[in-house]
């Protein structure tokens, strides 16, 4: 029963996320409007960030930012790389709003499956 | 012990901002509900930073109270002009 | 222990956001969600120890992210989505994916583990030597700033990239009425 | 000597100066210049590390110097080299063609933009080739890519927009199950450094998450590299970007990513996973199935441009054919045949580009005539076709060689034959646009833009590689197998 309880707790965070992960890729792939796709990725991402954070966490640690009196710190290294990461898929979704205002003005419709039964229509 | 209380108590209010959130009816509530929930993080780091004895960590809970703050002003004023709030739709007009 | 409660809260609390954003079909309240959902995280990420990430997430995941998401909902004036269908491939998709990271992590040392191969590696020695070798007390910063600064750099042409992307997509360009019709036309008429 | 210490690192710092000045001066002559300047310093960079490389010892640069584990490093060898050559060359010769085709797709206001994400493009490209540090590689991955979408969204047929949008949701996806991968590996071992990990990996208690690590990098790649059944996403961009952006993501984005999965599954990943050989058949299913369906799937193609994607989705089936074999010759196979492809697809996308802006039309039935009008584009037409088929005498015909060498010496004989069926197919698609090119002479199909002399220059240096290659084909041949030779020691 103990035994039970420690993996729970000790992984329950990874499970939380890869359910976030996977509420992401169902929206990403199921959706058909494209700003809930792109919100739907941005909640992908940020599962990711999650897990890398998870990764660095550290029983009675403290935030890695030497001072006096602690010794113990989280993992530093996940943390710049999630830094990085934030900024990257920040960036991505900017060009992907831009790219959606566009094709809002090119066929005044944000939904995917409106747009192409658009383009078959003019191809006939 | 106290803090333990004080905690759960901010994580029920927190709860609370977010069913008013998650149940609107209207816009206004659900920003309301945000700016809440801002706030209600803003006192659980502050909480946070006391326990775990980093007193460094108030500074993002004072960066939090300034986002918050601006990302509601921002919402409501992209709210309150709607569809004119870029050139975009100037120039088709 | 309190850590643990408030991360498991916490990640609940961040769950029901993510499965509301998912069915939530007003687009407005969608994007107060996400606002939300990020504020969330960025609270997860304190309580996880990571100060930092949790800075830039709520300055660039709360602020930046969803004042965009709104931008584009003014700009487009569109605030509701179609009624969604259940789409049955993806279901079976993420099931599989998520069964297989569900595998994956069983192997996983467990969370705060002092064994883990992720502790004793490179990060390591940033914590021992990181001060003496940068001279700067914050490891997040020395890393970000020193051993991997080559990585900073190349985030800076990320956000370079993005800029010149966005506005090439919607810069406004300085265009005359009339080239503008004929542009109009020559987009629309393929 | 200083210069020569920084040649590792020059190629990725030319841009990071030329593409802020390309895009800020604003006139868009000056920033082709700049773009063209940029990229042949690039090629000459590479070009002086081929005597130093191919001496055997590969070139380590660490960034700030710090020691390999705690900094990020670079690290050129020949498999670094061979396609950084590769890229810089296609590089210089789009820079080239995009002078006059850039101008009729694009508005003049974004000129200096699009080169400025050119730039970036290739820079991403070229970190990609020549970083030796995983997450390092990942970022380079994500500014190749958001310069892609930008550069896609610039066509003129206003569906670029809905394809830039699927590929930034795909390439996001890939890209963020690439970081999982990354993510895993890390916890596994500890570091980031691809040597250092690789070395790890063997002692390693976590065999699953390093397993797990190897999925998910195969996944976020697979997307990529836009591998059949992940391909949707490809037809439409190549399609609806603008021709000098078609060349350069047929040329070079795909064949980066491919890479990239050689250098994980080879170098990376080599003792971990090669026990199993699940992996290599997977490798090998896959690439039949991608060289058969999607032959089938150009040989009903209407458009020249789609016809291109799908034959281009096929030739990574060969590739992908090669590296399933798990041999230091097919995987040299695979590369000959990345490399005749580049030369092949590369100038076959651009004289799509001349068809496009001088027929204004990309429909194939609607070629009908062009051999009587312009006798030159049809002779390129006929080469390049000839090289994708696979004839004697053009560098494809010794990329598809090399590969069923390979398979007949091992004895896999159904990739012989998939092969064989899908060169068929490929003459059989080749030939319907040859037939129609050059069926009806009297036909009022009318040249009507003259295309300028840059673009046939570059598309008939391209052109004329795929024949010099075919005759003279010891130099890439010789640089390949070395490549692989330095992959399949290190593993």
């Amino acid at each position: 029963m103990e035994s039970v309880l420690d993996l729970v707790l000790g992984h329950f965070n990874y499970w939380a996320v890869i359910a976030l992960l996977m509420i992401g890729l169902y929206g990403i792939i199921a959706r058909q409007n494209l700003l809930k796709k792109l919100a739907c990725l941005s909640i992908f991402q940020t599962g990711v960030f999650l897990l890398f954070i998870s990764w660095g966490y550290r029983h009675d640690a403290t935030v890695p930012i030497l001072a006096e009196g602690f010794s113990r710190y989280a993992n530093p290294l996940p943390q710049v790389l999630m830094l990085t990461a934030i900024v990257v898929g920040v960036a991505t979704l900017a060009v992907g709003y831009a790219l959606i205002v566009r094709i809002h003005k090119a066929y005044g419709s944000i939904e995917e499956d409106a747009i192409l039964e658009k383009d078959q229509q003019e191809q006939e | 012990m106290l803090l333990i209380v004080v905690i759960a108590l901010i994580l029920l209010t927190l709860a609370l901002a977010l069913a008013r959130a998650l149940l609107g009816p209207s816009l206004f509530d659900r920003i309301l509900a945000v700016n809440m929930a801002g706030t209600k993080s803003v006192l659980l780091i502050a909480l946070f930073a006391a326990w775990s004895g980093r007193m460094d960590l108030l500074d993002i809970a004072l960066l939090y109270s300034l986002l918050n703050f601006l990302a509601v002003v921002a919402a409501l004023r992209l709210i309150e002009r709607g569809k004119h709030f870029a050139y975009l739709d100037k120039e088709e007009q | 222990m309190i850590d643990v409660v408030l991360n498991i809260v916490l990640l609940l609390f961040l769950l029901t956001m993510a499965v509301s954003i998912l069915f939530i079909r007003h687009l407005m309240a969608m994007a107060m969600l996400f606002g939300l959902y990020s504020l969330l995280t960025a609270a997860l990420f304190l309580v996880l120890d990571a100060p930092d990430v949790a800075f830039t997430e709520a300055a660039v995941g709360t602020g930046i992210s969803t004042v965009l998401m709104l931008a584009t909902l003014a700009i487009t004036g569109i605030h509701k989505e179609k009624r969604p269908k259940i789409h049955l491939p993806a279901l079976l998709l993420c099931t599989l994916v998520g069964g297989l990271l569900v595998v994956i992590s069983l192997d996983l040392p467990p969370l705060g583990d002092e064994q883990s191969p992720a502790l004793q590696g490179v990060a390591k020695h940033y914590l021992e030597k990181g001060k003496e070798e940068t001279g700067v007390p914050n490891v997040v910063t020395a890393v970000l700033a020193s051993y991997r600064g080559f990585d900073t750099l190349g985030e800076v042409a990320v956000i370079f990239t993005g800029g010149v992307c966005v506005l090439m997509l919607l810069g406004h360009w300085r265009q005359k009425p009339s080239v503008k019709v004929k542009n109009k036309i020559r987009i629309t008429s393929r | 000597m200083l210069m020569s210490l920084h040649l590792a690192v020059l190629p990725i710092l030319l841009p990071m100066i030329g593409a802020p000045l390309a895009a800020l001066l604003g006139r868009s002559s000056w920033a082709w210049w700049i773009t063209l300047i940029i990229s042949i310093g690039q090629l000459l960079c590479f070009v002086a590390m081929l005597p130093v490389v191919l001496g055997g010892q590969p070139l380590d640069y660490s960034m700030g110097g710090w020691a390999i584990p705690w900094g990020i490093a670079y690290r050129v060898d020949a498999l670094s080299l061979f396609m950084g050559l590769l890229i810089a060359a296609i590089a210089v010769l789009t820079c080239v063609y995009a002078k006059h085709s850039l101008r009729t797709d694009v508005d003049h206001e974004k000129l200096p933009y699009a080169y400025c994400c050119m730039q970036l493009c290739v820079m991403g490209l070229l970190g990609m080739v020549l970083t030796a540090d995983i997450f390092n590689l990942f970022v380079f991955l994500e500014i190749s890519s958001l310069a892609t979408y930008g550069l896609v969204s610039l066509g003129k047929d206003r569906r670029a927009l809905l394809a830039a949008f699927r590929y930034l949701v795909t390439g996001t996806l890939g890209a963020t199950l690439f970081l999982i991968g990354v993510g895993l590996a890390y916890t596994a071992t500890g570091t980031l450094n691809l040597e250092d990990m690789a070395q790890k990996f063997a002692t390693s208690p976590h065999q699953r998450t390093i397993q797990g690590a190897f999925a998910f990098i195969f996944a976020g790649l697979v997307l990529k590299i836009a591998i059949f059944p992940l391909h949707l996403w490809l037809p439409t961009v190549y399609r609806f970007a603008p021709s000098a952006v078609a060349v350069l993501l047929a040329a070079t984005a795909t064949k980066v990513a491919l890479y990239v999965l050689v250098r994980c599954q080879f170098g990376l990943f080599g003792q971990a996973i090669s026990a199993s050989h699940y992996l290599a058949e997977l490798l090998l299913v896959g690439g039949v199935l991608a060289m058969l369906y999607c032959s089938y799937l150009a040989l009903k193609e209407d458009d020249f441009k789609g016809l291109l994607a799908y034959s281009s989705l096929a030739h990574l089936g060969y590739m992908l054919g090669g590296m399933g074999l798990l041999s230091a010759k097919g995987l040299s196979a695979s590369l000959m045949q990345l490399f005749a492809h580049t030369l092949a697809k590369g100038g076959l996308f651009m004289l799509a580009g001349i068809m496009v802006l001088s027929a204004g039309t990309s429909k194939i039935s609607q070629l009908t005539g062009l051999a009587g009008r312009s006798p030159l584009l049809f002779l390129a037409l006929v080469i390049c076709g000839l090289s994708l088929v696979g004839v004697p005498g053009t560098v494809g015909f010794v990329g598809k060689w090399q590969l069923l060498d390979a398979a007949l010496t091992q004895g896999r004989f159904g990739l012989v034959l998939a092969i064989l069926a899908s060169s068929l197919m490929a003459l059989a698609y080749v030939w319907k646009i040859l037939e129609t090119a050059y069926s009806n002479p009297q036909s009022n199909m009318q040249l009507t833009v003259k295309p300028g002399w840059l673009m046939p220059l570059s598309m008939w240096s391209l052109t004329l590689g795929c024949l010099y290659f075919g005759f003279f084909s010891q130099w890439p041949w010789q640089l390949a197998q070395h490549a692989a030779t330095v992959l399949w020691g290190s593993s």
